[in-house]
């Protein structure tokens, strides 16, 4: 066979954090040839992203470092320590890569249509007509609708799955030879999802593109990838083809990957217990504006005219595709964007008190952030962060108290505690999507909005997670409203379900019955692609 | 947008009026009035910048002795008819207010000519320094400040720094003195020539020798104003560059396989450079109007520092509350200006209260 | 007729003369000299060319432009010859004055200067004109014509024998010209002159430059023979008084009168200097330097004891300030005519023991006993005799130390401010009071700017002050201003100390009586004596020669004469010129 | 003991300050300075530390006493410098001068040239123009200086900082009326209110701080106004508010800290600032009382005095000396609270 398009050997990455060390990767080896797509699949925090991030040379140098004898061979060329302009020449061109943060990768300052033909100006040498155009085909064949009207958006002004989107057509715009893609889907919805899949296998037939493709969605493991590795505590330690690993899996964690899925199903409580939170006709229009004088020229009907409740204790499920406005529908709940419309909790309208009335609300009303990294304030430490919460509403009688508590929040989603005192960046994305929930729940709040809390992680620590929510469910009567593109999870845990659709509820009712009999059109469509995803 | 910044706009009207208003009162409250500067003048005695520009020696100055009387009832009348104190407080302040409605400004105490005249007259002075100071400091500073942050802690980022801090130690008036020593005196070179903004037979030059010699005049001052804006400025810059330049964004700009230059000055510049924007019309305007009264005094330059200090010494009042009008009025178009540059510089940015 | 007047007694130049003495008649004319003007030494810009309103910075020189009736002499202490006069006739009852004028007389214009010309200007200064004319011309009624050539002054007393010679100083404006213009506005339009100078060019601010008239209609009368021999005239204006001395030593501009003792000492060293480029020149004179001293304000109740003032005068270390401080430069001056034969010295003369003997219960028995001398120091700062002195005085006066603090029977301490407009005053000043600290006084330094400064001093809130008398070689009405009972309560007024004394008011009245000058001397030497026994000021220093510095391309008359420094006597000579410009360039 | 009072976080941003050895020794050597400064009575001044007479012990840096009391025969305060005083001592006991045997306003009566003359071995900065030891003057100016630049700035930033802080987080009509305000109080007419307040007292060291303060803060507030106004926007404020953390809280405790770019680069400046704020205030004569020690006076002769390089060079050194521990101190607690930085 012919020299490996990448080629890593014996990759090591160390990370300083204060006077301390982490050596988040220890030795990784393996090829990629060209056209092949490999799957990197492994625990929160073993290291995926760090090994992807080091074949561009993008890790926070020299906070991190290379061991000795780390070495990484693209087409012939070493990697580790390259000079500056061959990394440029690679970087966006021959390797495109997606970050496992769409939301925050993006620059809050540029329009969509700037960041993207950017990387066509810098490597296609397009002009501008034909860059732009270029831009709205990647945006349609990602599948953005009303990509030209898109176009001038500014990243604040998508939802998570847009930007996640507008992330890989700019990774494929200049049809790269490999494609580092860290965790590409998390944030779209099942039928997108299958959109580009299709899409990668197409370009894959077409250009002979190689993929890194780094998951924690088995189902795409194995629909898309040829082989697989399995990386604990920064080391690959099981590796082959797709069929074998999954037929036999050895390595422990392995199969303990393998045999998790979530399970269970929520348990109803009779007699159907009250309802503890309702909107009724909710809306939430984001202007649009124009011209240098910014006047508003229509609306983005983000949320018009929703009707939801959920029930002391019970779990309402909230699934749509990208942009269809959970996400929106969610902090509109909380009174975090502005909204018209009732919102109706435990008896009180609380639509239209002051911030200052909401405030001792807030410890009973909780949310978990789509983005959880941006959610975090950079400069406090873990440990402030969701110690937060714990002071603001005057729990726990003192330091040593709320540090305990602090430390109990962490265990329960499966962080070290020792590791609470670093800060949110010095964490991997699944890591800081637990500290968003620990955050959360350490309040004991009645309702939690949930915004795609476990789309950062992987199958184990997901279904450690779905247990840690059911029982806490059951042990206090929380209510939850969970947001999520992943139906399994969804069915797991949701006692009834909304399906939305650009702002609408297209159809709502018990959860088991519409995952049973789903009514409409759409989410009929939507169930297909979630539990029989065809790449075809 | 429209309707914020057309509020602005006419909240300019009662804050201009509040302006001239505390200002009319304290000043007339401040003891010494323009009557009593002139008897000092008449007396011999007025020297009002006496102060800055140096020269009063151990020898007082008495008047001539053939004009040493008492002041006479019928002068002092005539010269508080002449300023107009012989009407009470409140018809002076509805007069200037009509007078300014009508953007008349009045005519000097002191030098009989109209405000506007006058300070039309010190504005190519004011300009250039201000112009080139800003330009100068602006487009050095602020790569300099760049290279800093991405070199952070490094061999360079100290000795620049230290170089624009002994800038900025340097005071302003001691340096230009000494430039003037140095490089116009009789002591040392005469490279420079050491007063004016151009030489006595500019109007007979042609063009590039009329620029030649504009730069050529302007030179001194200039270097001796620039020398301390660097520090700052480059400070800021470079903090703020920090402050972003570890940003996923960033990140995301790095994989694109932009050249570090493109990745500093297409990303990085816009975000970091919020505030540098919001200092710089406190920077402008406070280098046009004020700023340079030294370097225009030791360079006997005719500009508005000069004027407005000299103004105030000397209580000429129609210089004053022209001068203040103006200023303010350019201070806050600026500072609109201003906000509304944060607005296009980021979007995410209003003024709007946050209601949920 | 007389082609001349003089204040008191005989004219020293005889109707046909040539020329004054201290001129060089065949002086070479031509040339282009560059003066400067700065802080310090004239304003440091211009922007009117009308040097007679009220509103304005005048530009430098313009007295050039204008012929005045009269011409002083500078070797005289009080006498004008004519220049558009031909004669000048005061009425034996002194109540008015004719003045005839020449016919020649003419402007730049070729018209004749008429007497119609200088009623005009005599009535238009006084109304509308800067209040200084007002001032000057208070006393005289009004003008009128006398004759085809003559103008007659009527005058509203005999007492004011000075009026004369002030009305001599009158300059004759063009009627016609000005009748068209206001002439209460600032101008940039070169005004219509007659004298030896027109303006060439200027630039508002910058510069000014004046061009000889070659046909300048009086350019051979006696008293112009000799003078304005520069064939252009320049200044430049500087904003700032070290960059005009640097500007000097860059050979920038050919002439300057120095006024700061530090730059005469050490200021001009160059390269130039040492090659003997420009020349640092102290030319003497006898110009009446007045008094300038620390005044206190007897209104003032601590400071109405004479001992007290005069104990206060023992802590002013003149000498170690003149050494440290001054290089040198100054004589300490003890009398309020210093630097001419009005002042006072050893013990009074026969003549003025005739004066003082009548007022000997009003005045200070020391005016009779005692030598007037300004404490002395040996200039090392050692004031040990100097407080001792003090102290004595003042436990007479009823203060004494306690604890280091020296405070009056009551206990309270001797506090006071000193009030002061000029910040180069405060090195004078702070080690005065660093003196008056040790005998427990305390004195407060507080500067204020100008216009606050004159608010201050038009009140009389103050309680010490540096004031400046200036005295002419002819005392006069103006006395009545500095020292009477009268002038003491007027609001503004500059009998700043609030003198209040019957004898002092009695030596005016006598000065300004005076019947010939021997007589004027007397008095003004008795009233002299009054004065510093009674210790209103502490009399600070002077000096008695112009410090000038000059490129040296001049060439200067043989003669200085005594009471004025008579630039325009001076010429360009065009060898020492040729010689500079070859020195300078070897310089380079 | 003390180990454990500090949180990880506080640890590893104090590791981080230190990192930064420019600015950690930046800080020793400005502390050790300011309060050497502290203490410039026992340094400078021309009263001995000690003296002994006649077997008795006196101590005239607390207490005064009368030549009388040492035995001459004027009743007035002893002035030690002075050759009779001293030789009297002498004859019956000793005395222990400080380091520097001046004070502020001691002039040296013994001066080699005219004043200002060059440095000697009495003089070691050599005079001002008035025979005052320049090193005296400046231990007693930098403590003046620095006190009132200390005092100053601290108050003014946080004056400034709240301001900004409010507007910027607030919006609306708070920060339109609020802004509004601020024109017009910086419109205000500091030298005659200086000039009135100068009719009215002497200004001495806490009026000149209150009226400046009373202009100063404002320099700060457009800036964190602009950094508050993009900062409000980000979603872990929105997270905050979530949790119920009030919007002081959120000020302080979010934004404020990734909002300090300003804050923290300006301090330095505003702190020097303070002190040529002195000057020019000198210069118009309405500083501190005329003779009191200040840098800005020192700057102003040095200016009068060209020819006496020693005042200027003085005056600039202390300046540029200060201005770069101070910034290197800011940069070193830049790095102190960058959550990235990296030691070593
Ligand atoms: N900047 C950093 N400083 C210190 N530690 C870091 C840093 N970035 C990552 N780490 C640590 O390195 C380890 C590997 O992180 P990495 O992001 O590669 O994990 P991951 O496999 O991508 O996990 P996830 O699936 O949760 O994204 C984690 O334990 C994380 O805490
Ligand atoms: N601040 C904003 N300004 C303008 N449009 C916005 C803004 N925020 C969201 N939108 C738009 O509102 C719509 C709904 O967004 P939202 O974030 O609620 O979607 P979502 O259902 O959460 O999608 P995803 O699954 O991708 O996260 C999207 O079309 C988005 O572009
Ligand atoms: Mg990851
Ligand atoms: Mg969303």
């Amino acid at each position: 066979m012919a020299e490996p398009l990448l080629s890593i050997k014996n990759l090591s990455v160390t990370f300083r954090s204060g006077d301390r060390r982490i050596d988040a990767v220890r030795g990784v080896s393996f090829d990629i040839a060209a056209g092949e797509t490999v799957a990197l699949v492994g625990e929160s925090g073993s290291g995926k992203s760090a090994t992807a991030l080091s074949v561009l040379q993008l890790l926070p140098y020299p906070a991190a470092t290379h061991g000795p004898g780390s070495s990484i061979r693209f087409a012939g060329r070493e990697l580790v320590g390259a000079s500056a302009s061959t990394l440029r020449a690679v970087r966006g061109d021959r390797i495109a890569m997606v970050f496992q943060e769409p939301m925050t990768s993006l620059n809050p300052l540029h329009t969509i249509a700037k960041q993207i033909t950017e990387t066509l100006f810098l490597h296609k040498k397009m002009g501008r007509q034909e860059a732009r155009e270029r831009a709205v085909e990647l945006l349609k064949l990602v599948g953005l609708s009303e990509a030209e009207s898109r176009l001038n958006a500014y990243p604040h002004q998508l939802s998570g799955g847009q930007r996640q989107r507008v992330m890989i057509a700019m990774a494929l715009a200049n049809d790269p030879a490999l494609f580092v893609a860290d965790e590409p889907t998390t944030a779209l919805d099942v039928t997108i999802q299958a959109q580009l899949l299709k899409l990668l296998n197409d370009l894959q037939a077409r250009f002979g593109m190689a993929m890194l493709l780094i998951t924690h969605d088995l189902t795409i493991v194995r629909k898309i990838a040829r082989r697989v590795m399995v990386m604990t505590e920064g080391a690959i330690v099981e590796r082959g083809t797709v069929a074998d690993i999954f037929a036999r899996p050895q390595h422990p964690y392995t199969r303990r990957l393998l045999a998790s899925e979530p399970k269970g199903k929520p348990v109803s409580i009779e007699p159907p217990p009250p309802v503890t939170m309702a909107t009724t006709n909710l809306r939430v229009w984001f202007p649009i504006r124009a011209g240098i004088i910014r006047r508003t020229v229509g609306y983005i009907k983000a949320v018009d005219g929703i009707d939801a409740a959920v029930r002391q204790g019970e779990t309402l499920g909230v699934v749509g595709e990208s942009g269809s406005g959970k996400t929106t529908l969610a902090l509109a709940l909380l009174r975090l964007v502005r909204s018209v419309g009732a919102i109706n909790y435990a008896g009180r309208h609380i639509e239209s008190l002051a911030e200052r009335e909401m405030r001792p609300l807030r410890r009973q009303l909780q949310i978990v952030f789509q983005d959880p990294f941006a959610s975090l304030s950079p400069r406090l430490s873990i440990a402030q962060i969701v110690e937060e919460g714990l002071k603001v509403h005057g729990i726990g009688a003192d330091r040593d108290a709320r540090r305990a508590l602090i430390r109990d929040a962490l265990g329960e989603v499966g962080l070290d505690p020792d590791a609470a005192d670093r800060y949110p960046h010095e964490f991997s994305g699944g890591q800081r999507q637990r500290v968003a929930i620990a955050r959360a729940l350490v309040l004991k709040p009645s309702i939690v909005m949930l915004d795609e809390p476990t789309s950062a992680l992987d199958v184990s620590i997901q279904a450690q997670i779905v247990d840690l929510l059911r029982d806490l469910q059951q042990r206090h009567g929380l209510a939850y409203i969970f947001i999520s593109h992943d139906l399994r999870v969804v069915r797991a845990l949701a006692h009834d379900l909304i399906v939305m659709k650009d702002g609408h509820v297209v159809e709502a009712g018990p959860a088991k019955r519409i995952f049973a009999a789903p009514q409409e059109p759409y989410t009929r469509a939507l169930m297909a692609a979630a539990f029989d995803l065809a790449v075809a | 947008m429209l309707a914020y910044a057309l509020r602005r706009v006419l909240l300019m009207i009662p804050t201009l009026f509040a302006i001239i208003v505390v200002n009319f009162f304290i000043i007339q409250a401040a003891p010494g009035g323009p009557v009593d500067q002139m008897i000092a003048q008449l007396k011999g005695r007025g020297d009002v910048t006496g102060r800055v520009s140096g020269g009063n020696g151990e020898l007082a100055k008495g008047g001539t002795t053939r004009a040493s009387r008492g002041i006479d009832p019928v002068l002092l009348a005539r010269l508080n008819k002449l300023y107009g104190f012989d009407k009470p407080p409140i018809e002076r302040f509805w007069i200037m207010i009509k007078n300014y409605v009508g953007f008349n400004f009045g005519v000097s105490f002191f030098s009989d000519r109209p405000v506007i005249n006058l300070i039309a007259d010190k504005l190519p002075v004011s300009i250039s320094l201000g112009l080139w100071t800003t330009l100068l400091t602006y487009l050095i500073s602020i790569p300099l400040g760049i290279a800093k942050a991405v070199r952070d802690g490094s061999r360079f980022d100290v000795w620049t720094s230290a170089v624009v801090i002994v800038g900025y130690a340097i005071p302003g008036f001691l340096f230009a003195i000494l430039l003037i020593v140095l490089f116009a005196g009789g002591s040392y070179l005469h490279w420079f020539p050491l007063r004016g903004l151009v030489s006595d037979d500019w109007a007979q030059l042609d063009l590039p020798a009329k620029i030649v010699d504009y730069f050529w005049h302007i030179a001194l001052p200039i270097l001796a104003l620039v020398i301390g804006g660097f520090a700052s400025l480059t400070m800021l810059t470079k903090n703020s560059f920090l402050e972003e330049i570890n940003k996923q964004y960033v990140v995301t700009a790095r994989a694109k396989g932009l050249s570090e230059r493109r990745v500093l000055y297409g990303h990085v510049f816009r975000n970091a450079m919020l505030l540098v924007i919001a200092g710089f019309p406190a920077a402008f305007v406070g280098i046009l109007f004020t700023g340079a009264l030294l370097v225009e005094v030791i360079f006997s330059l005719d500009g508005l520092g000069y004027l407005g200090f000299q103004a105030a010494l000397s209580r000429d009042y129609p210089i004053m509350f022209a001068t203040l009008y103006i200023y303010t009025l350019v201070g806050l178009v600026m500072k609109l200006i201003s906000d509304l540059t944060y607005m296009v510089i980021d979007p995410r940015i209003d003024f709007a209260t946050r209601r949920t | 007729p007389s082609g001349g007047i003089a204040l008191f007694g005989d004219l020293k130049y005889k109707p046909g003369f040539t020329h004054f003495d201290y001129v060089n008649p065949d002086a070479p004319k031509g040339g282009a000299v560059k003066f400067a003007t700065y802080p310090g030494n004239g304003t440091s810009t211009f922007d009117t060319l009308n040097p007679f309103a009220l509103k304005g910075v005048k530009a430098e020189g313009l007295g050039f432009l204008f012929d005045t009736l009269m011409v002083a002499s500078a070797d005289e202490p009080d006498s004008q010859y004519g220049l558009v006069a031909q004669s000048v006739d005061v009425a034996p009852d002194r109540l008015s004055v004719v003045f005839q004028l020449r016919p020649e007389a003419r402007f730049h214009d070729g018209s004749p200067m008429t007497p119609a010309d200088v009623i005009w200007t005599f009535d238009t200064l006084k109304a509308k004109g800067a209040p200084q004319y007002h001032i000057y011309y208070a006393d005289v009624l009004k003008a009128e014509q006398a004759g085809e050539h003559g103008v007659r002054f009527i005058l509203r007393s005999a007492q004011n024998r000075e009026l004369p010679l002030i009305l001599g100083e009158l300059p004759v404006l063009s009627k016609t010209y000005w009748q068209k213009r206001d002439f209460e506005k600032t101008t940039l339009e070169e005004p219509l002159g007659s004298g030896p100078y027109k303006i060439e060019s200027f630039d508002p601010g910058r510069s000014i430059t004046y061009r000889r008239v070659t046909d300048y209609w009086a350019k051979d009368l006696p008293v112009n023979k000799g003078r304005f021999n520069f064939g252009t005239i320049r200044y430049d204006y500087y904003r700032d008084a070290s960059v005009a001395l640097e500007a000097f030593k860059a050979g920038q501009y050919d002439f300057r009168e120095e006024n700061v003792a530090k730059n005469w000492a050490i200021g001009y060293s160059s390269p130039a200097f040492a090659a003997g480029l420009f020349k640092k020149v102290l030319i003497r004179n006898r110009v009446p330097q007045g008094m300038q001293g620390f005044a206190f304000n007897t209104r003032r109740p601590l400071f109405h004891d004479p001992r007290v003032r005069e104990a206060l005068g023992y802590l002013f270390d003149f000498e170690w300030t003149n050494k440290n401080l001054f290089y040198g430069a100054y004589t300490r001056t003890e009398s309020y005519f210093s630097n001419s034969d009005l002042a006072s010295s050893g013990l009074p003369s026969a003549d003025e023991l005739q004066v003082l003997e009548p007022l000997k219960s009003e005045i200070p028995a020391a005016v009779f006993t005692k030598v007037y001398e300004a404490p002395t120091t040996d200039g090392t700062g050692d004031i040990r005799p100097n407080i001792r002195i003090a102290l004595e005085l003042l436990k007479q006066s009823g203060w004494t130390v306690k604890g280091g603090r020296l405070v009056n029977d009551k206990g309270e301490q001797m506090t006071f401010e000193f009030l002061n407009d000029i910040a180069e005053f405060e090195r004078i000043l702070l080690p005065f009071a660093d003196n008056l600290r040790r005998i427990g006084v305390v004195m407060t330094l507080r500067t204020v700017d100008p216009a606050q400064y004159e608010n201050r001093l038009d009140n009389y809130d103050f309680d010490m002050t540096t004031v400046v008398i200036p005295q002419s070689l002819s005392p006069g009405n103006e006395q009545r201003g500095y020292w009477t009972s009268a002038a003491a309560d007027e609001i503004g007024g500059n009998n700043i100390m609030g003198v209040k004394s019957k004898a002092v008011d009695h030596l005016v009245d006598l000065i300004i009586s005076a019947p010939d000058r021997p007589g004027l001397v007397t008095r003004v030497h008795a009233l002299d004596r009054v004065l510093l026994q009674s210790f209103y000021v502490i009399p600070n220093y002077h000096i008695d020669a112009f410090r000038v510095a000059y490129w040296d391309k001049f060439g200067r008359p043989k003669i200085n004469p005594p009471y004025a420094l008579a630039l325009d006597s001076w010429w360009v000579d065009a060898a020492l010129e040729k010689a500079l410009t070859a020195n300078r360039a070897k310089l380079r | 003991m003390t180990r454990r009072a500090y949180s990880p976080l506080t640890r590893r941003r104090l590791a981080n300050f230190r990192a930064n050895s420019r600015g950690f020794w930046s800080l020793w050597i400005f502390l050790v300075l300011f309060l050497v400064s502290l203490f410039a009575e026992f340094i400078a001044n021309d009263r001995p530390l000690l003296v002994s007479y006649d077997g008795h012990f006196y101590y005239p840096i607390f207490h005064d006493y009368t030549e009388a009391d040492l035995g001459g025969d004027l009743p007035i305060e002893a002035d030690y410098r002075d050759a009779e005083v001293a030789k009297r001592i002498d004859a019956r006991g000793w005395i222990v001068w400080p380091p520097i045997p001046f004070d502020y306003r001691t002039i040296n009566f013994h001066l080699p040239s005219p004043a200002p003359s060059p440095p000697t071995a009495a003089n070691l900065l050599g005079t001002d123009d008035q025979g005052r030891d320049v090193l005296a003057r400046l231990i007693y100016g930098f403590r003046i200086s620095v006190l009132f630049g200390l005092v100053l700035t601290v108050a003014s930033s946080v004056i400034g900082v709240a301001a900004g802080a409010i507007q910027g987080y607030y919006g609306g009509l708070t920060d339109l009326f609020l802004q509004r305000f601020l024109e017009i109080w910086s419109g205000l007419p500091v030298l005659y209110l200086l000039i009135i307040l100068s009719s009215i007292v002497q200004p001495d060291f806490w009026w000149l701080l209150g009226i400046m303060l009373l202009f100063s803060w404002m320099s700060l507030v457009d800036l964190v106004r602009a950094e508050f106004l993009r900062a409000r926007n980000f979603d872990y404020v929105r997270a905050a508010k979530a949790l119920g953390v009030s919007n002081p809280v959120i000020i302080w405790r979010h934004v404020l800290p990734n909002a300090m770019v300003a804050t923290l680069t300006f301090l330095p400046f505003i702190l020097n600032g303070s002190i040529t704020t002195l000057t020019s205030l000198d210069f118009l004569g309405f500083g501190l009382p005329p003779g009191s020690p200040s840098l800005g006076e020192l700057l102003a002769e040095g200016k009068d005095n060209l020819q006496a390089p020693w005042l200027g060079l003085t005056a600039f050194f202390v300046l540029a000396i200060m201005l770069s521990l101070l910034i290197f101190i800011g940069e070193a607690v830049r790095d102190a609270f960058d959550p990235r930085k990296i030691n070593g």
